[in-house]
């Protein structure tokens, strides 16, 4: 244990010192300097980890002068002072230690010396224990950052310190007025004498305004909506260390002080007001970033909303109602936020120092050009927006769930609020990895500690909070999750990771094994599992395009839906689904072009993932059981989430260019197994949610239209697709619709055909992108006008294709078409027959961009510079020639897929009959109707073997004739090109549609998103940059403040 | 009561300086206004009509004297508080010459770069 | 243009004609002759009465060939001049054997009044083999299906081979083409 | 079932031949019509014959080797699991290999490997002639699939056994009777099944000139000529088990299949072309919507 007063003093002495010594000696006034930080650091460091480790049970109480508490002055330290204390002060050494790496400013020794007034103020207003003291060491550190703000001294900096200058004096005069009239009131100034005699005394309304002034100056310093505009200005203007630290640091005292505030001065009214304000910060602050240019100025408005969320947990913690187990998660998640916030925020305000421009153009592609610098702003930003397993993530997580509900409507606020920062922290995402940046500064170490202690963080919360929650973890999963992240080791040879990656994969089904099959889960698991691997083995790292990053994070996106799929309680699926897709962004990320795309999958990600998370929260209880919950808002919200990973209508905009810009090895996972994931959660939920609400019924007949129209309307424009990936996305979202039809019959026929054909939506559209990456791999271009005539070049990939094509029509003798029969005997069963209709015809839809895909690509002219390239590379044939394989197979004896199949539903009440039977001559037998599988497969390949043979022997002999033999009316064709058909090729049909394929969806989105960040733009306004308006609006709602919460009418 | 009601005054003329002046010295000056004014509260709230000041040597002690001066504390604190304002006055000034040398003026309208 | 890479350089082979079903096939031949027309101005004209209602060529198993792939029979109707000789000869030689050829009105046969043309083919004999001749300047529809019954006739009774003649003698008839056809931007052989 | 198949392949040597009949009455007719005399009513017989005894044929690469086997083997396979005469051992031909909805399916397979192989063969009169073809489809189906769904709704069974067996006992249980808005859908539909005039767009002889196979020749060509006459056959039988009650014997088939050839077959000899457009568009208005008064009718009742 060391004495706080140690800590103070010493700083204040050595600043005093540093003052004089720096006449003499930079280097030893700069030495001395870093002792007493390395001091304070471990001072600090000794007495949190005293009260970590239990040696301290008791607060630290110090008397200064010898005088018993309500006397003299007092530090109090008890376990949170010594933990923001600590905080302080690594901060503030990181942000030291990054200054003295790049370069110490000029003038050094008075920056030094302020630097320590500001660090040890911060620590002095977190350790005092009597309000006046504070008052002084608020002033302190006030006056230490005017100072530091303006030492940059450039137009913005000193701007930003007069601003900061002229609203703080106002915020100190509130606290000195509140101060001394409280000492007026109560007679005390010691912060527990006053809680305690405070008890005893009426609230008086000027009692109460007293107390307010007091709330209102530590509003101001805590930056609420909207007198925060020189906070923002600070945050634009000073030094990037001078931020890091204010934020990081200086303003979790100020919190710590709020909190005690709301502890100490049981203000009536603080539940209340700490609600509006940090809610409204927080939800005002994450929209107006959107069109925000400049880099630090943004940091500065997310900066502010995660201090508005702190406020809004302070509320509740300190609400008195609340549960004890609640208060305890809150407490955890107010820990998780400050520590998350400080540490993310301090190393991105590091790493814009390292950015020339801190406008958002001038951080066009730095991501591309510095793999560090890449891996520390992913891992703050990721942390900050929520992903897991980072303390961003759980803070959140800990906070929703502590929230009571008859406050659930605070849950949305959140939510909302979380998804306005995604929208703007991916665009700095998008930008900053978009194209060729230049190279940015290497002074990375000190936000590159704040990253990894951000990782560790992540872990320990993990560990700690995940089992309170009642998140259950597969310790096989997380076994293989760290194997998935160590495969990066390997990262010097792709190949090795490639191998690796296999072997990974390989062993985890080793030991899944047991789980597999027996039920949905398994069954599912055995899909992801056996899946990826398939697909895995088709990602052969042919050339060096692929990224360090990528099979780690493909095998985080496995193991996580192998998890995920393991769930036996929604919170344990929530975790998983969340790490599937940020891993899943990370990978979509990596494409060339796909930088767009990324963003508008993050976006939705959020969209889908905040909605089930609400839906969650709504639930009674977490387990994977039948819930019986009231009212439609519950399962709209949960299947909200799953719909977007299916792409379903209306949240299907993000599918076309995630598919097809995304890394062509990945593409196949994408639309093979995560969409699948959807399928898998949309089941569950019709399962256990939605299969118990009374509306079951017609909520379900509206799911099956929302399937059938994604299905129609996602058909009828893949068909204009020019772009080979881009036409299997639609196709591959339309497809899921078909399952999502199933899923909504959710009769034993239907879902068994919606089963059925998510293996065989994996099988076919795996093979189809897995062939489409081999194609634009050789090709060079997935632009299929460009393409053509490939049959001669890779007979292989064609054949799978045509095979893929056949199942992807639902063309019997090919297994695609199992999944039709099962789909329409179940419609038709179940009468919903104009989605039987609007299916019918989206399938017919479908042939015309199977030709298309057929003819652009295999057949007609192959073209002049695609005329040397070869069969794609030998482990992607392999995977297609498995897969075409197992496609015929199942075609021929749809009973290997069936009978596992029912298995599965074997074990849920009212579906333990299939609805359907085998018979011997007509096959599957349902009550409708029969198709005999395998007599439809001999019987083809029979009669066209016969056809074939009988053609062979009786016919005159064959020609075979060169490319540009053709009948062209007696002309001699120049080139390929002149004959191919490839560009437009639904021109004609495209007039019969045109009022069907406008992109009106995109249209509604793209409107929210204007309107959204127009509005925003309008509020952004406000912050006029007038040091008079600032003053004004801090008066104004300070009186607003007075006015309203006084308890006067 | 005239302590508190000009103390009151002092701190709204400062406020109004601070609100509505464009030139920075006035509100600087507003800024110290707004300080002396809140001094002068603190120190008549510490006033008790009829006693004298509260400088007590070990003589007085003896006799009870704490119920014949005013409230010694609010003048403690007042001595820090004014400290303080002098500090903060001090940076305030150096921070407005830094402007005045960058921009040359004292218009506060021109200082509104760093906005929305 | 890469002709080896883009075009069947290999020489159309001979073709025997045999067979158990040789008497069926030809009935059946000269039943169903299928037409692509090679026509210039009046010539062309001539070819739509005869295939339209009033003389009605579908009667004889006639119809229009869309392409020549599928068609058994050219009529070069009119003169041809260097120019479309050459379009002539891809089109026969992208039929499929056996075909014929029927040469419509004096221009094929002689030249007609193009005679001393600078540009016009007087003898058609010479590049491609002529199975039927109609005369006249132009024939009517009425002589134009008197030719192709006797083109009936000479297919029912196994005797036009001009298909057979060309291949077997296709040296001597590519070296009289190339004669008139100086700039000969074709493949060697056409397929 | 070797007996079995023995007789499916009379059916269907005896399908094409009716079918090559049809086209042969059909082109008889149609010259009829045009105050013509026309051909024999055996001239596809010859044509075909003709065809397949060609000394030459070219190819342009597999698919276009095999597509006409497809085109074949589509045809007879949809022809021969459409039963004939119901209950028959052998005139009900394979239907248990599936019912009405397989049948769709099935029928696609035959043009899906024609398109292939027309696509193969570099010619770019053919993808374009596909892809109106398909597009075509795509209109047509709508109807059908509407008036197809009002049958299996209503009759509660997707078989064509099921469909048939429901009209039976008299000339007015015939779904054409029964449900006549729908079966007005699918013999609209029906029209462009078959591509009759006004939805003439796939082999429109004034802009591509034969459509799909511009460069088939010879056998193959002779092939698609015997797929694509069985194939309408198939069609014909098809709604006549859907509409017309099937047919308790050989002759009631031939009577009832003919009817139904010279519906498509008057419309073709006196309209115009639609474009492709016009054609999608009209397909998915009036016929959908005479179909759609049946389907609500269904609905409702149900």
């Amino acid at each position: 244990m060391v004495n706080p007063i140690l800590i103070i003093a010493i700083t204040l002495a050595s600043a005093f010192f540093i003052g004089i010594l720096q006449v003499y000696s930079k280097l030893w006034a700069r030495l001395f300097f870093f002792l007493t930080l390395v001091f304070d650091f471990f001072a600090a460091g000794a007495n949190f980890y005293g009260f970590l480790s239990g040696r301290i049970t008791e607060p630290i109480l110090v008397k200064i002068g010898g005088f018993p508490p309500p006397i003299g002055i007092n530090l109090l330290v008890g376990k949170p002072e010594a933990a923001i204390g600590f905080l302080i002060f690594t901060i503030a050494l990181l942000g030291a230690y990054h200054w003295e790496r790049k370069g110490f400013p000029e003038p050094q020794g008075k920056i030094m010396v302020l630097f320590l007034l500001l660090s040890l103020g911060a620590a002095g207003i977190t350790f005092t224990g009597d309000f006046f003291n504070l008052f002084v060491f608020i002033e302190i550190t006030s006056i230490a950052a005017y100072g530091l703000v303006a030492s940059a001294k450039t137009e913005k900096s000193v701007e930003a310190a007069f601003k900061y200058m002229v609203v703080g004096s106002i915020s100190s005069t509130f606290i000195l007025l509140s101060v001394v009239f409280l000492y007026k009131a109560t007679g005390s100034l010691n912060m527990m004498d006053i809680a305690s005699r405070i008890r005893n005394i009426s609230l008086t309304p000027i009692y109460i305004l007293i107390l307010l002034m007091f709330l209102a100056g530590l509003l101001i310093e805590l930056e609420v909506f909207p007198i925060n505009g020189w906070a923002l200005d600070v945050y634009q203007g000073a030094d990037p260390v001078v931020v890091a630290v204010l934020a990081g640091a200086v303003v979790k005292a100020f919190y710590l002080v709020f909190l005690k505030a709301g502890t100490y001065l049981t203000l009536p009214s603080f539940f209340t007001l700490s609600l509006i304000f940090g809610g409204g910060t927080y939800l005002v602050s994450q929209f107006i970033a959107w069109r925000q240019k400049d880099v630090k100025r943004f940091l500065g408005y997310s900066s502010v909303a995660q201090l508005g969320l702190l406020i809004l947990s302070a509320g509740f913690f300190l609400n008195p109602t609340l549960p004890a187990f609640s208060k305890h998660l809150i407490g955890a998640s107010i820990v998780l936020f400050i520590f998350n916030h400080s540490f993310a925020k301090s190393s991105l305000f590091l790493l814009a120092d390292n950015v020339k421009s801190s406008q958002l153009h001038g951080w066009r592609g730095i991501l591309n050009k510095n793999p560090l610098f890449k891996f520390i702003f992913s891992t703050s930003v990721f942390s900050i927006t929520g992903v897991p397993p980072f303390p961003g993530f759980w803070a959140k997580l800990l906070l929703i769930f502590a929230i009571p509900k008859n406050c659930s409507w605070v849950i949305g606020l959140i939510l909302v609020g979380a998804l306005g920062e995604i929208v703007y922290y991916y665009r700095l995402f998008r930008e900053a990895s978009e194209g060729e940046g230049e190279k940015v500064g290497t002074n990375l170490a000190a936000p590159l500690t704040g990253a990894i202690l951000l990782i560790g963080a992540g872990l320990v919360a993990w560990k700690m909070f995940a089992t309170q929650m009642g998140i259950m973890f597969n310790s096989t999963i997380l076994l293989l999750l760290a194997f998935s992240i160590a495969i990066y080791i390997l990262g010097f040879s792709r190949i090795l990771q490639w191998a690796g990656s296999l072997a990974v994969v390989g062993y985890g089904i080793y030991r899944m094994v047991p789980e597999m099959g027996a039920n949905l889960h398994g069954f599912f698991l055995a899909l992801v599992l056996v899946g990826s691997a398939l697909l895995l083995l088709a990602t052969y790292p042919t050339s060096k395009r692929t990224s360090w990053t990528f099979y780690p994070a493909y095998l985080v996106v496995v193991f996580s839906m192998a998890g995920l799929v393991l769930a036996r309680n929604w919170l344990t699926l929530f975790v998983f689904w969340e790490l599937m897709s940020w891993a899943s962004f990370v990978l979509i990320n990596m494409g060339s072009r796909a930088k767009k795309a990324a963003w508008i999958y993050a976006i939705f990600s959020a969209i889908g993932a905040y909605s089930m998370l609400a839906g969650i929260y709504l639930l009674p209880g977490l387990s994977l059981t039948h819930l019986k919950v009231a009212g439609i808002m519950v399962p709209l919200l949960l299947v909200t989430g799953f719909l977007v990973k299916m792409a379903t209508a209306p949240l299907h905009v993000w599918a076309r260019d995630a598919y097809g810009e995304s890394p062509d090895e990945f593409t196949p996972l994408l639309s093979g197994i995560i969409s699948k994931m959807g399928v898998f959660g949309s089941l569950i939920a019709i399962l256990y949610v939605i299969g118990n609400i009374s509306s079951g019924p017609s909520f379900r007949y509206i799911l099956g239209w929302l399937g059938a129209l994604t299905a129609f309307f996602m058909t009828l424009i893949a068909v204009f697709q020019d772009d080979l990936k881009r036409l299997l996305a639609y196709s591959s979202v339309g497809q899921v619709g078909y399952i999502l039809i199933g899923l909504a019959i959710a009769s034993p026929l239907g879902w068994n055909a919606a089963l059925y054909h998510t293996v065989n939506h994996f099988i076919f559209k795996g093979l189809l992108f897995v062939a489409a990456a081999g194609i634009i791999y050789r090709v060079g271009t997935s632009y299929m006008p460009r393409m053509g005539g490939l049959i001669r070049r890779m007979p292989l990939t064609f054949l799978s294709t045509l095979v893929a094509i056949i199942a992807l029509a639902g063309i019997p003798p090919i297994s695609g078409f199992a999944g039709k029969w099962l789909l329409y005997s179940a419609l038709i069963e179940k009468g919903w027959i104009f989605i039987t209709v609007v299916t019918f015809l989206a399938s017919t839809v479908a042939f015309l961009y199977c030709f298309k895909i057929l003819h652009s690509v295999f057949l007609g002219q192959l073209q002049e510079e695609n005329s040397n390239v070869k069969e794609v590379p030998f482990p992607l044939a392999i995977v297609e020639a498995i897969l075409f394989v197992s496609l015929g197979v199942l075609g021929a004896f749809p009973r290997l897929l069936l009978d596992p199949i029912n298995r599965v539903f074997a074990g849920i009440p009212g579906m333990e009959s299939p609805g359907f039977h085998y018979e011997k001559t007509l096959g599957v037998v349902s009550n409708l109707g029969h198709w005999n599988a395998l007599f439809l497969m001999v019987f083809f390949v029979g009669s066209f073997l016969l056809a074939l043979i009988f053609f062979a022997i009786t016919s005159a002999r064959v020609k075979k004739v060169g490319q540009l033999d053709v009948g062209y009316s007696g002309e001699v064709p120049k080139s390929p090109e002149d004959l191919h058909f490839g560009y437009g090729l639904y021109d004609h049909f495209r007039k019969a549609v045109k009022w069907f394929i406008y992109p009106m969806v995109t249209k509604i989105w793209e409107g929210i998103y204007e309107w959204i960040s127009a509005f925003a733009e309008i509020v952004r306004r406000i912050y006029t940059g007038n040091v008079n308006t600032y003053a004004a609006y801090v008066i104004l709602i300070s009186i607003i403040i007075f006015y309203f919460f006084t308890g006067v009418k | 009561m005239a302590f508190f009601t000009a103390s009151i005054l002092l701190i709204l003329i400062g406020l109004y300086a601070v609100l509505v002046k464009r030139n920075i010295m006035k509100i600087v000056i507003g800024l110290s206004l707004m300080d002396t004014g809140v001094n002068l509260l603190i120190v008549s709230l510490g006033f008790i009509r009829g006693r004298t000041a509260p400088i007590i040597n070990v003589k007085d002690l003896l006799f009870n004297t704490s119920s014949k001066v005013v409230d010694p504390l609010p003048q403690a604190l007042v001595l820090t508080a004014i400290v303080i304002g002098v500090a903060v006055t001090a940076v305030a000034l150096s921070i407005v010459m830094l402007m005045y040398s960058k921009k040359g003026t004292l218009e506060i309208d021109e200082y509104k770069e760093l906005k929305w | 243009m890469d002709k080896d890479k883009y075009f069947l350089n290999e020489k159309p082979g001979k073709l025997t004609y045999s067979g158990v079903f040789k008497r069926i096939d030809d009935w059946t031949r000269a039943r169903s002759l299928w037409v692509v027309a090679y026509g210039t101005g009046c010539g062309a004209i001539e070819i739509r009465p005869t295939f339209t209602s009033r003389f009605d060529a579908e009667r004889l198993g006639m119809r229009m060939a869309g392409t020549p792939r599928q068609a058994d029979v050219i009529i070069i109707s009119g003169y041809l001049t260097v120019k479309t000789l050459k379009r002539v000869i891809r089109v026969y030689e992208q039929m499929q054997s056996p075909k014929y050829v029927v040469a419509l009105g004096a221009c094929p046969i002689n030249g007609g009044m193009y005679y001393d043309s600078y540009n016009a083919i007087n003898k058609l004999d010479l590049y491609l083999p002529v199975d039927v001749w109609v005369t006249g300047c132009m024939p009517r529809p009425e002589a134009i299906l008197a030719g192709f019954k006797r083109l009936q006739e000479l297919i029912d009774s196994g005797r036009a081979d001009g298909w057979k003649k060309y291949i077997e003698n296709l040296d001597w008839y590519r070296e009289n083409q190339k004669k008139i056809i100086k700039n000969w931007r074709m493949p060697n052989y056409n397929w | 079932m070797v007996a079995r198949i023995f007789y499916a392949f009379l059916i269907l040597l005896g399908g094409i031949a009716y079918g090559l009949l049809l086209g042969g009455i059909s082109r008889k007719i149609t010259a009829r019509l045009q105050n013509r005399r026309g051909p024999t009513i055996f001239q596809n017989f010859i044509d075909v014959w003709k065809l397949f005894r060609k000394k030459t044929a070219i190819s342009h690469g597999v698919m276009f080797y095999l597509a006409p086997m497809f085109r074949l083997v589509g045809g007879a396979g949809t022809f021969l699991l459409v039963p004939i005469v119901v209950g028959h051992p052998y005139l009900s031909n394979f239907s248990f290999g599936g019912d009405l909805i397989v049948i769709m399916y099935f029928m696609v397979l035959g043009c899906l490997g024609m398109a292939l192989g027309a696509a193969e063969s570099g010619h770019p009169h053919s993808p374009i002639a596909v892809t109106r073809g398909l597009s075509l489809m795509a209109g047509y189906e709508l109807p059908f699939v509407v008036s197809v769904v009002v049958l299996m709704i209503a009759d509660k069974t997707t078989t064509v056994e099921g469909i048939v067996r429901a009209q039976q006992g008299g000339i007015l249980h015939w779904h054409i009777f029964t449900h006549p808005f729908a079966a007005a859908a699918a013999f609209i539909s029906l029209l462009g099944m078959m591509m009759s005039y006004p939805f003439q767009v796939v082999m429109a002889p004034q802009e591509i000139p034969i459509g799909p196979p511009t460069e088939y020749s010879s056998s193959f060509l002779s092939y698609m000529f015997s797929g694509r006459s069985v194939f309408a056959v198939a069609k014909y039988v098809l709604f006549m088990d859907l509409f017309l009650g099937g047919a308790t014997n050989l002759g009631w088939a031939f009577l009832k299949t003919f009817l139904i050839f010279l519906w498509p077959l008057f419309i073709t000899n006196v309209f115009p072309r639609f474009k492709l457009e016009q054609a999608v568009s009209f397909f998915w208005t009036w016929p959908t919507l005479i179909g759609l008064i049946d389907l609500i009718r269904i609905y409702i009742v149900r």
